[in-house]
């Protein structure tokens, strides 16, 4: 069964209240390494699209649900992640434009797009200690996952497990990009905010997955 | 966390309500998404000046909006770069047909921000150039990082840049000499206390109490050590060594010398250092043309204070002298 | 306590020293015993304005020495009156045969100190005038206390004084404009958290994380009362309401709005305040007809602000106006 | 035995010793109720005229170091205390004037004279909780034992306990003159720092003539 735009609605329902129960928990990452603000940011982000959900028109598909959270987080979050976060969402609504209904592979596509897009505005390589940590072993894992023939909650699952690992992995490395990588050396032994908020994000919309497909 | 605040959330639109209302005669404040713009904007034939970045480090941006500095400022959160909607909206209320310069200090959301919007901007067929200021020497530059940080000489770079605008320079000429002051520009900073964020309300760090951070950026990020307090001369030392040797400044060279206050530093310690810095630029022959002390780029509360040496040819002082007439600059008007 | 000093005791001297390599376009400064003079004095026939003090409130007085304000500044100790010989000294070199004012916040020490140098001036043949400001409303005056406390309104004096000053009026006529400006001027200030005094090297007093103090001195003086910590709209009511009420200060009055901070208050805190003064004043049918935000007359780092309104009539709106050249107060030139 | 030049540059040497011994106390007594300077302000004053002292010409009287103190203060002391001393001094030389030995009549004249300078320079009444507190006990206490015939130095020695015993008397009161008066009935329960400087001063011409009568 796939994921559809019920799936899409819910997903950006539960990401906002993962932000909101984890906003003091990022907020705290972000102080360590950076300036206090990551769950702050998301927080107001993910509020501010949920009136939105309501005005969707019928018809629509997780396509446009993703490029609405696009344009919303791109406009009410500021900082590093509104943009990385906007153009994920962006580029993944365009790699699932049209579709009704998530397989495996579009959940793979979605995700990989989404990943691309935050290389390409951020130019952070997997190690720097960025969201990115998150986001590349979660691709690898919806593919394998897609690959031995997992249904797209399971590659989403999947995603998300490897997201959270992924988190915990930035903790012992040294940033290169964004604020953290100002403090070189002193940066280790801390875990990256917008990292975790990835696997946050992704674990919210396997949760929606999981929820369907056993509705 | 003892704030002078309502509610944590509403800081910036309240403090910027009761700016636009102090400064009526300067600025005119669009809410929603928010952006202050100089009263008399779009000013035709002037190319347009926007800047902008979080809140917090007050007097900047908005308290350098109006004649011969900038024409619209962008406040976002605090410490969080405002989105590219009200950039777009002041870059738009400033166009007065010559283009606009984005000045934007290198912190990868104001980048990325401000490039979404002079996108936005092209496709209405404004034309913008951005200049990234740069000039913290305590953040070792490379390409493995997000490169040095924006600080103190963004306001050197708006004041300057605004005085070329305001005496009709082209946007390829305004975006030079503001290149041109960045470049000549270095600074570090230092804190003796942390700074709290509203909606984080715990300190951005904890200093013992005979600790300070070395290096610290406006954002209370740490720096690049801790170490115990020392005499005010041995501080200023720490922060201006770097700093001449970065460009480095030598012997016979002119310079403005920018003694900073971090927000919460009582100005008899900032001229206190004022006197230690000229005296050790006395000793290596370089000249103080210019000077500006005082609480001009700030971290809300923090105390500390950073200094910034710009390296002055003839056009930048006479840029530097022109009128200015902002809510924290004035002079000539 | 943390501070960017060297040597307690030479703070003052520090400092000061960087103060005239600052602004050595504006002041000559005298060591030993200190203080700031005007670079053109003495102004002949040019009533002269000494101020002065105990040091910790800077820009006042030294930050106000110029062209339209004060011709000099006395510097004492931190918080501590300075004695009459340099206030004796600075009388003697602004006299430009017009007379001499003294502005003198009222405090003990300064009103008894700046006397006995009047004495000795007036033995030498000056004509000496003193104003003693005491525009604090936070203290009952009453006959059986020293009376109110000089504070914020000691600025206004200064500027409008000094611009009476500079367009030739007697030194009667300078007297009587400052009188004026002081009779109409009111104010309150709070405390969110102490300072510390160099040399005593511990907070003045202590509040606790959530206490803030109401009706706090300059000096880090407890105040009227130590309340829990309200949000800013209700602190702004706590010191409006009291000055307002104290002159009174009546719908259709002209008033100056001033929210000063004391030091180590950020900038997007005094505008946050000022909204809801401004607010106040609307609803209550007293029109702002000038303004004025930041920290002028401060106490060392301390956090916290103060509320000052003045009652306005034409010729002090035209003295406010007139042009002003000090390192802290700066338009028309 | 009168009390004589000796004694007199004693009294001010003692009286900076004790100065600088108190200056951390004094100072918390001033920030307790006042601005925290009182300890800094009489030490500097004191030592200021420590190396003046050493240029006293040959023949000067008691009256002379007096004055020599009392420009020394009000030219270095600053606040409420430079010129309130000051004066208190300045009026005590004028006193005594000329007298190359003081007997007990003259140490009451002295200490009356500087009460008296203080009064008209401060306007402060007995019970407003400042130094006039320490100094009116002190010259009514020299008063009675010098009219019972006490010596110099016995009379001086009653007015120091007396002072001392003013200063703690400054406790419960609740202050209507300097700094202190701003807290109105929060200065209660603090020592006023000028009583209790009042008491060391009187308590080092006390130790001064004890030391002077035993040598
Ligand atoms: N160049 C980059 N590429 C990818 N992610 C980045 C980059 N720079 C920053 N980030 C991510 O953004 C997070 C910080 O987001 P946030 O705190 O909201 O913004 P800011 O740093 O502007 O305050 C970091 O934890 C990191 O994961
Ligand atoms: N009007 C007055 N008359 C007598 N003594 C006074 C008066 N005002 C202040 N004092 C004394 O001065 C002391 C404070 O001195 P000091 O701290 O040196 O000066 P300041 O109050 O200017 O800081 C008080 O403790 C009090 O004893
Ligand atoms: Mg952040
Ligand atoms: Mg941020
Ligand atoms: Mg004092
Ligand atoms: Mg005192």
């Amino acid at each position: 069964m796939g994921l559809d735009i019920t799936w899409a609605v819910d997903w950006v329902r539960r990401s906002a209240e993962s932000m909101s129960e984890h906003r003091v928990e990022l907020i705290n990452l972000d102080r360590e390494i950076g300036d206090g603000d990551h769950g702050e940011n998301m927080d107001r982000g993910f509020q501010a699209v949920l009136p939105k959900l309501d005005d969707l028109p019928a018809g629509s598909t997780p396509s446009d649900v993703l490029k609405l959270l696009a344009t919303t987080l791109i406009s009410t979050v500021g900082g590093a992640a509104g943009p990385l976060y906007g153009t994920a969402y962006l580029k993944a609504s365009g790699a699932v434009g049209g579709e009704v209904s998530l397989d495996a592979d579009a959940v793979v596509r979605m995700l990989e797009a989404g990943r691309d897009g935050i290389v390409l505005r951020g130019k952070a390589e997997p190690g720097d200690k960025t969201m990115v940590d998150a986001w590349s072993p979660a691709v690898e894992a919806a593919r394998g996952a897609a690959e031995s023939g997992a249904s797209a909650a399971t590659t989403l699952q999947a995603a998300a497990d490897a997201a959270a690992e992924g988190a915990v992995a930035t903790e012992p490395l040294v940033a290169r990009k964004g604020r953290a990588s100002y403090l070189g050396e002193r940066s280790a032994g801390h875990r990256d905010p917008g990292a975790q908020s990835t696997a946050y994000l992704l674990a919210a919309g396997a949760a929606a997955a999981s929820n369907g497909t056993s509705a | 966390m003892k704030k002078i605040i309502n509610d944590p959330k509403r800081v910036v639109d309240e403090s910027v309500a009761g700016f636009a209302l102090a400064h009526a005669d300067l600025v005119t404040v669009a809410t929603d998404p928010i952006h202050v713009v100089r009263a008399d904007a779009p000013v035709q034939g002037k190319v347009g000046i926007v800047s902008g970045g979080g809140s917090g480090h007050e007097p900047l941006h908005a308290g350098y909006v109006g004649h011969g500095m900038l024409d619209a400022a962008v406040p976002g959160a605090v410490f969080t770069s405002p989105t590219p909607d009200p950039i777009l909206n002041a870059t738009k209320a400033v166009d007065g047909g010559k283009g606009v310069l984005h000045i934007v200090k290198n912190y990868t959301g104001d980048v990325l921000n401000f490039e979404t919007a002079a996108d936005l901007a092209a496709a209405d067929g404004i034309e913008v150039r951005a200049v990234v200021t740069n000039d913290d020497v305590a953040v070792k530059d490379s390409l493995y990082t997000a490169g040095r940080r924006g600080v103190a000489g963004t306001v050197l770079v708006e004041k300057i840049a605004g005085a070329a605008a305001e005496r009709g320079d082209s946007l390829d000429q305004v975006a030079e000499i503001a290149e041109r002051v960045n470049a000549n520009a270095r600074s570090m900073g230092m804190a003796l206390t942390p700074c709290t964020v509203p909606h984080a309300g715990e300190p951005s760090f904890t200093l013992a109490e005979d600790e300070v951070e070395i290096g610290i950026g406006i954002h209370g990020e740490p720096g690049r050590e801790r170490i115990k307090i020392e005499p005010a001369d041995s501080l200023v030392d720490r922060l201006i060594t770097p700093v001449i040797e970065d460009l480095p400044f030598s012997s016979g060279d002119r310079v403005l010398l920018f003694v900073n206050g971090m927000g919460g530093t009582p100005q008899v310690e900032l001229y206190l250092a004022y006197r230690r810095a000229a005296e050790v630029l006395e000793e290596r022959g370089i000249r103080i043309e210019r000077s500006l002390v005082g609480n001009y780029i700030t971290s809300l509360e923090m105390q500390g204070f950073s200094i910034t040496l710009l390296k002055l040819d003839d056009e930048m002082i006479e840029l530097w002298d022109a009128p200015v007439h902002t809510a924290a600059l004035r002079w000539g008007r």
